[in-house]
């Protein structure tokens, strides 16, 4: 039977990666991520996989670019700016409408930045890993055992969607151990009839391509993209609500700082403030359904984040002046503190009077 | 007997075939434009195609089709 | 046709019949049409992935009969590399101008070579980035004159042109380079042997294989498809002669791993075999 | 049912101190607790000190990083400066006295000052002082039970390593009776 | 007496260029911006400069950065996917404060996508051209007049700011020739005492980094970035208001489409429907203070782009539900046309009632 | 001291008297040193600007006391281009290590190279990614254990290491190209002369330079700095041998743009001077 | 003052309608009028259809891409295939009558078809049609003033190329008078 | 008469100067922690330094200087 395993965060989403069927790895070594890298490197050969130390982050994206086209479930994983190195390939997926798994360990920025935890890059995941009109799907783990668990479903929505997903994870969450439950290994991976496998004279040749040099058929393309995407805002959004039912002080947070957000709300509540936490687990989606069920209690919205406020945007478009929006966070790899935020729950309170 | 035959279709009136030709059999044909706006390749006497498939060879297009 | 009338040359299946959008003269077609005969002749269009460069080669996709993807600008080796480690009993190639190769590319260019990854490269040096209008490429002769060097490629400010095949020469991972062109019946005959070879090579398992085609583009030399030959001819032969730049078989070994032990010998972790001996 | 742990442990680094707090957090999986382990990390080997964080609790863990420790293992005297007044009122203080010379003492904080490094050079277990202080932590805490704290053990060393398992169990006594 | 000269807007960008002082340019070919670089390659070697055409666009901003670090003015442009391939670099200029110039004349996306007009790295540019937290400048010209004032503009504020400079522009706009007056040519140019010159015996080493191994150290670097930030937002929004003084349906558009949406608002004036225009002329800072004077009468937004509608959510981000914000766009290298744009106002008029 | 005791080796100036962050018996301390005192021994410190990598040198911009700048990872040679071109009278270097150089710099690497930049590099092959925990690195031999490399570099996937001075060695832009190694004061002095010539090479002009320091990672090698040393001999020197690999002035020439035009003497084109003849 | 002039030139790569276009947005700018000259753009050069859009006027111009040209120069029958249609009623269509076959007829626009690659060649004027049909646009629509027009020709022929003038002078007459 | 003088500061206790000196002289101080940790290398025999600077020139932070 199953049981828990203590495991890194990092090493947690590569085996589970491994589950899901990914067979195929390629990266470039940076910190806080190597442990991920490390794993697929032992393990990869002894499931008769593939890890290939790219020569870069851009080789290891067109890597995975070349695998996706091909019809592997394939992953890469960097941190802050390698993933800025990826951003063309990136694009280049969505173009194409490939999928494959994109795991983000940030660290802080801008430039080479620390190497400590860091949530500064979620505009780059939710607006622009690169350029053009298009989006990727985006998991916000917040604990190893979800880092695992989304790992593992990454591939299965990236598959279905065929689109890129990303996990944007942390320093801190790549490098804890936490007990976690691993997923059943998977037998059966989807067919991709599109995938480049060599036509075997038994059909049409497949073309991956996202070249459109008439604007017409460009602007189809992307048009179709995006209906696309609006099943996805309907039916992947995810997020969890802690204490939200009464909330009126709702903080916001997600990944690591909804960690501490969360003791926080428990510390505020012994207090006998009325704290609650709306935790985004998907990102893009950004789950706007979510703060719908809130609007009738909520006072005043606080988001917490380990960067200078960047989800604080997507919380004022749900929210559009109907709750007042606040912002504590930390950065450059600093882990906000529970009292620290505590601190801002208390004057939220005080602020919106009892 | 050798000859061979151009595709107007193809043909872009780049004249390499005409150079590649060892008998000096091929022209482009001034007075004909194709579709999409090229004077093709032709053959003026096909009874000295030795069907070496020079021409063929050169040709960038695939325009020419030998045969013997 | 007579009844003992046969064809013997026409267009090969694994190119398909559309007007490629390739200038008039352009050697892009000549080239194309050796990998689809190739192709062809190996009968292997049902296992082949082609891999397009950004390029005036681009919309190749559209023109080779088996899968083909196309690759961001210069990545087309990382994307090969994938693709046969992921399917390796496919023959896997990619086809690339020398901005996307040699300038852009280099790092994948190079380290795909060194991996000994076991596919094949075309590699169409014609000087010039023909696909965005003529700018001076890694391969631009000095003195040539391109839209982004007016006064004559300056090796003291723009730097000395790369000869690929003789760079590439000193990794162990690559079995066969050869330098051809194909600016003659004759010429185009020797570069179909030495593709074919390099086709060959993978499916023998031989190692990572390179033909480059010294090229032409009248387009945006500004010459007729005759004269570019003649300047190339004068010009760029001397500068990148033809030739075989390395062969691993000729040389004797079996593929490319075998030649890369025989040159490290002396080197005791990279020969455990030897630790019992 | 044992209370909260929330511990540091650090040192220099290639002293063992990741090792010791997985060997701790093992015993929280074991006992189906809420646990975790976090390293420093970074180019720190280059000489530099190395930390972990671990945590064992019955309710989630919000920030797996200990900043108010109730108790702290210290392997070396930068260390000691570095964490010694964090620790909260009413922790404890597990101290190698070997390398750490200069011991604040606290009326607050219980501090356990042992030669763990000589201890282990002494009693043939090289490299085995962080052991030694894991099981002079269990003794003052009580942070699992006595046969969770074997089984951890046992879990840790890996398979390979199995001859090894037997110096760590007798370090680990060693500390716990010290 | 300078006079008015016809010219594309990527030459009369270089030219500017030269003119504002900037003497070393690093470019990598693409379309629709070759001609700017075109440009530089001529006119460079005339006037003591350097034209570099760089292996990459990654070389290109990594030899920006040196050239800005040595204290030299210097520019480098592409277009959307080559932006893509600058963000590391761009991450590395705002964290070591580095100013520079930046082009994108901007082609339809995602991947390769086509070499047509489009306005799709709007969130790139504004959000994330790379990751961590910073920001760049972002200038919007709309005439071949206004790209050389602000390719001109830039390298002051560049320079003022210490901060990358974008001038996002695009195909069209890159393309097309008008009438311009080009700026005077600079002489003197700003000290900076921070440049890596070599020290010549006489100061302390300087170094150019953003690498910041203790987390405080880089949170501080960051909020002191953000401070200056701030200093920009009040100074430096820039935006042209058209016919607002009564406007109800307030069309919202920058570049090249402000332009189709300028006709498009003569056509509606005509019909005597009360139209208008914000042209946001800085995208970050956004224009948010020429949002606030029309606040009053606008009763309708409708943004147009060539793009899925990015710029959207900085308008409702203004707006916070004050004022409704609709949104037309092409993408894939569409140009809209006044008629398409007009329909759509007059649905917004009929909408809301007169 | 006495009256007639001098100091006959001491910290060069050009080196900061700060502790450095590398291991204990690092390498790169040596060659830190010797590149300083290259610096005062030319006088130079003031018109120098060192270009710092990313790896365990990143921290160098704390520890030379020229100026500094730290470059992206791999691109030190895009960034030391530049400032060169801003003050060609400075005196710039690159100092980087085998991933930075040799894997995601290497299309910056070969580039700056066949450019024939006036710079000099500085480039440390301990066959390791040091700075992030030993992963295998482009120079990690066959066989060779690392992190990422768990069951020893396989060839077959991970590909052959690359010899970088002998891949350089083809490109005109390169004026000299030697490599050295500091695992004992003979060597020292050795690789001192040759930062030294590297150096002095760019002041006078010749062209692109490029020391190769074979080194070690005690570290991540998981060996003492002594037992580093002796396992670099025995398997890294057989298969990266010492040596000098390219020196234009040595085969006679003024600088690398005369041995590339001497070698092209054939190309009409590169050769517009000949054309009145 | 002229009215406001909507053009579109067409034809293949080579054939020179980009200078033409660029000649008419010249004389614009002579007289100081809004202005806007925007070509296609891409990899047209392999044997495709080039064309630009010319625009004057007295109001500032929105979008420089005509759509519903006022005004049509075509030189060859994909070009006049593809816009024929496009010219709004009132208009004018200036067709070079050599290269184009089938020129619609329309009840609502101008169309003046002359030879102009004939004239050329038959006048020494080879490479100059695209120079011909500017005259003859100017004849049927006087988008600006005479003299303008010469002034313009003169800024367009760059300095080297002075030996060229005459010819094109010549040219720009022939079309005036065709 | 030569002599050396370690700089216990920058001494990282490599022992790379020990392999070095040719008359083996210098050592790791066993009984010395440095600041940082490390047991610093110290000339057993000044005596018999001949000042040849072999140990300076492998160590690797500059902890060395040599007099003559
Ligand atoms: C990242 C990126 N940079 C630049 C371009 C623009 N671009 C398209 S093709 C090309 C180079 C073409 O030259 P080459 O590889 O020599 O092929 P050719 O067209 O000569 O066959 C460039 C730079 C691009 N599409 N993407
Ligand atoms: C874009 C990017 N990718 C990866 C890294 C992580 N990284 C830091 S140093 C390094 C390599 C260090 O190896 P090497 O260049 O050999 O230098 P050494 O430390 O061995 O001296 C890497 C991959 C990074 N900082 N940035
Ligand atoms: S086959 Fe030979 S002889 Fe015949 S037309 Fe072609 S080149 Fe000439
Ligand atoms: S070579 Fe081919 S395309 Fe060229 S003219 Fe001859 S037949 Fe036509
Ligand atoms: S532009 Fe040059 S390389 Fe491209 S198709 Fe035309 S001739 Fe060939
Ligand atoms: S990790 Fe290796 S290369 Fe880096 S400082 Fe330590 S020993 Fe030197
Ligand atoms: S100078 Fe020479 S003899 Fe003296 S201690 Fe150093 S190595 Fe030994
Ligand atoms: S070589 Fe230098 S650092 Fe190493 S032990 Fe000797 S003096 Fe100390
Ligand atoms: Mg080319
Ligand atoms: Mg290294």
């Amino acid at each position: 039977m199953a049981e828990k395993v203590l495991m890194k965060g990092n090493e947690a989403m590569a085996e589970s990666a491994i589950r899901a069927g990914c067979r195929f790895f390629f990266g470039y070594p940076i910190t806080p991520q190597t442990e991920l890298a490390a794993y697929m490197s032992k393990q990869m050969p002894k499931c008769g996989g593939t890890y290939l130390q790219a020569e870069s982050e851009i080789a290891a994206i067109n890597m995975v670019y070349g695998a996706s086209a091909a019809g592997a479930r394939v992953m890469t994983s960097s941190s802050s700016p390698g993933i800025s190195l990826k951003g063309e390939g990136i694009s280049y997926m969505a173009g194409c409408d490939l999928p494959g798994v994109i795991v983000n360990v940030q660290r802080g920025g801008p430039g080479l930045g620390g190497i400590q935890p860091s949530q500064s890059d979620y505009w780059q995941a939710t607006r622009a890993t690169g350029h053009g009109d298009f989006q990727i799907m985006v998991y916000a783990p917040s604990t190893v055992q979800e880092m695992a668990d989304y790992a593992y479903l990454a591939f299965d929505k990236a598959d279905e969607y065929r689109i890129p997903v990303m996990i944007l994870a942390d320093g801190m969450l790549g490098q804890m151990m936490e007990p976690v439950l691993m997923p059943e290994p998977k037998d059966e991976l989807p067919e991709k009839p599109w995938a480049t496998t060599g036509h075997k004279n038994e059909r049409k040749h497949n073309i991956v391509d996202s070249l459109y040099l008439t604007p017409d058929a460009l602007e189809r393309l992307n048009r179709e993209r995006f209906e696309r995407y609006e099943v996805i805002k309907a039916n992947e959004q995810r997020a969890e609500l802690f204490m939200c039912d009464d909330a009126e002080i709702v903080l916001v947070a997600f990944g690591a700082s909804a960690r501490i957000a969360r003791s926080a709300v428990v510390a505020a509540r012994e207090q006998g403030i009325k704290a609650g936490l709306i935790r985004p687990i998907t990102l893009w989606p950004f789950p706007t359904d979510a703060f719908e069920s809130v609007m009738d209690t909520a006072r005043d919205f606080l988001v917490v984040e380990m960067n200078m406020g960047q989800m604080v945007e997507d919380v004022r478009l749900v929210s559009e002046g109907r709750v007042p929006v606040e912002f504590f966070g930390r950065t450059g790899g600093i882990i906000p503190t529970p009292a620290e935020v505590l601190k801002r729950i208390e004057a939220a309170h005080e602020r919106v009077g009892e | 007997m050798a000859r061979i035959i151009v595709d107007d279709y193809f043909c872009k009136g780049c004249g390499l075939c005409v150079d590649a030709c060892p008998v000096q059999i091929l022209e482009l044909d001034m007075a004909t434009i194709t579709e999409k706006g090229y004077h093709p390749a032709f053959c003026e006497d096909q009874s000295k195609c030795t069907g070496c498939m020079s021409c063929a060879l050169m040709c960038p297009d695939c325009a020419i089709k030998v045969m013997r | 046709m007579s009844a003992e009338e046969k064809v013997v040359f026409e267009r090969p299946h694994a190119l398909l019949p559309v007007i490629t959008n390739y200038c008039p003269g352009c050697p892009h077609g000549i080239v194309h049409r050796l990998v689809a005969e190739t192709i062809d002749e190996l009968g292997i269009e049902g296992e082949t992935v082609g891999v397009a460069p950004v390029g005036c080669a681009v919309t190749s996709v559209d023109f080779f009969g088996c899968d083909m993807i196309e690759a961001a600008h210069g990545r087309a080796p990382a994307v090969a590399t994938a693709v046969k480690r992921v399917h390796p009993n496919n023959v896997v190639f990619a086809y690339q101008g020398d901005g996307d190769l040699a300038s852009i590319g280099m790092a994948e260019t190079v380290h795909a070579a060194t991996r000994g990854e076991n596919i094949t490269v075309i590699f169409i040096n014609n000087a010039i980035y023909g696909m965005t209008g003529g700018q001076m490429a890694p391969t631009s002769l000095p003195h040539q004159i391109t839209q982004t060097s007016p006064y004559g490629r300056d090796t003291t400010t723009a730097g000395f042109p790369i000869r690929v095949s003789e760079l590439l020469s000193s990794l162990d991972g690559v079995a066969y380079l050869e330098r051809v062109t194909v600016d003659s019946p004759k010429n185009v005959r020797k570069a179909k042997k030495a593709i074919k070879k390099a086709f060959q090579n993978q499916i023998d398992g031989v190692g990572y294989s390179l033909i480059e085609v010294v090229s032409t583009c009248p387009t945006n030399w500004g010459l007729s498809p005759q004269d570019s030959f003649n300047w190339m001819r004068e010009n760029m032969l001397p500068y990148y002669p033809l030739g075989v730049y390395k062969d691993v078989v000729a040389d004797g070994f079996a593929n490319a791993a075998e030649a890369a032990a025989a040159r490290s010998a002396d080197c005791p972790v990279a020969h455990p075999e030897k630790a019992g001996a | 049912m044992a209370r909260d742990l929330s511990l540091i442990l650090a040192g220099f680094g290639g002293q063992g101190v990741l090792f010791a707090g997985k060997i701790i957090a093992t015993a929280g999986l074991i006992e189906d607790r809420e646990v975790s382990w976090l390293p420093s990390y970074g180019p720190e080997m280059r000489g530099g000190t190395a930390n972990c964080s671990v945590t064992l609790s019955d309710d989630p863990i919000g920030s797996p990083l200990v900043t108010a420790p109730n108790a702290l293992v210290v392997m070396n005297q930068p260390s000691m400066d570095k964490f010694d007044t964090a620790v909260v009122p009413g922790g404890v203080m597990v101290v190698d006295s070997t390398l750490v010379q200069r011991i604040p003492d606290s009326e607050d904080v219980c501090v356990c000052a042992i030669p763990a490094t000589e201890m282990a050079e002494e009693n043939n277990m090289k490299g085995l002082a962080n052991v030694i202080l894991v099981g002079k932590l269990f003794a003052e805490t009580h942070f699992c039970e006595e046969e969770t704290l074997f089984a951890a053990m046992e879990k840790c060393v890996p398979a390979r390593k199995r001859h090894l398992l037997d110096a760590n169990m007798a370090a680990l006594k060693l500390g716990m009776q010290a």
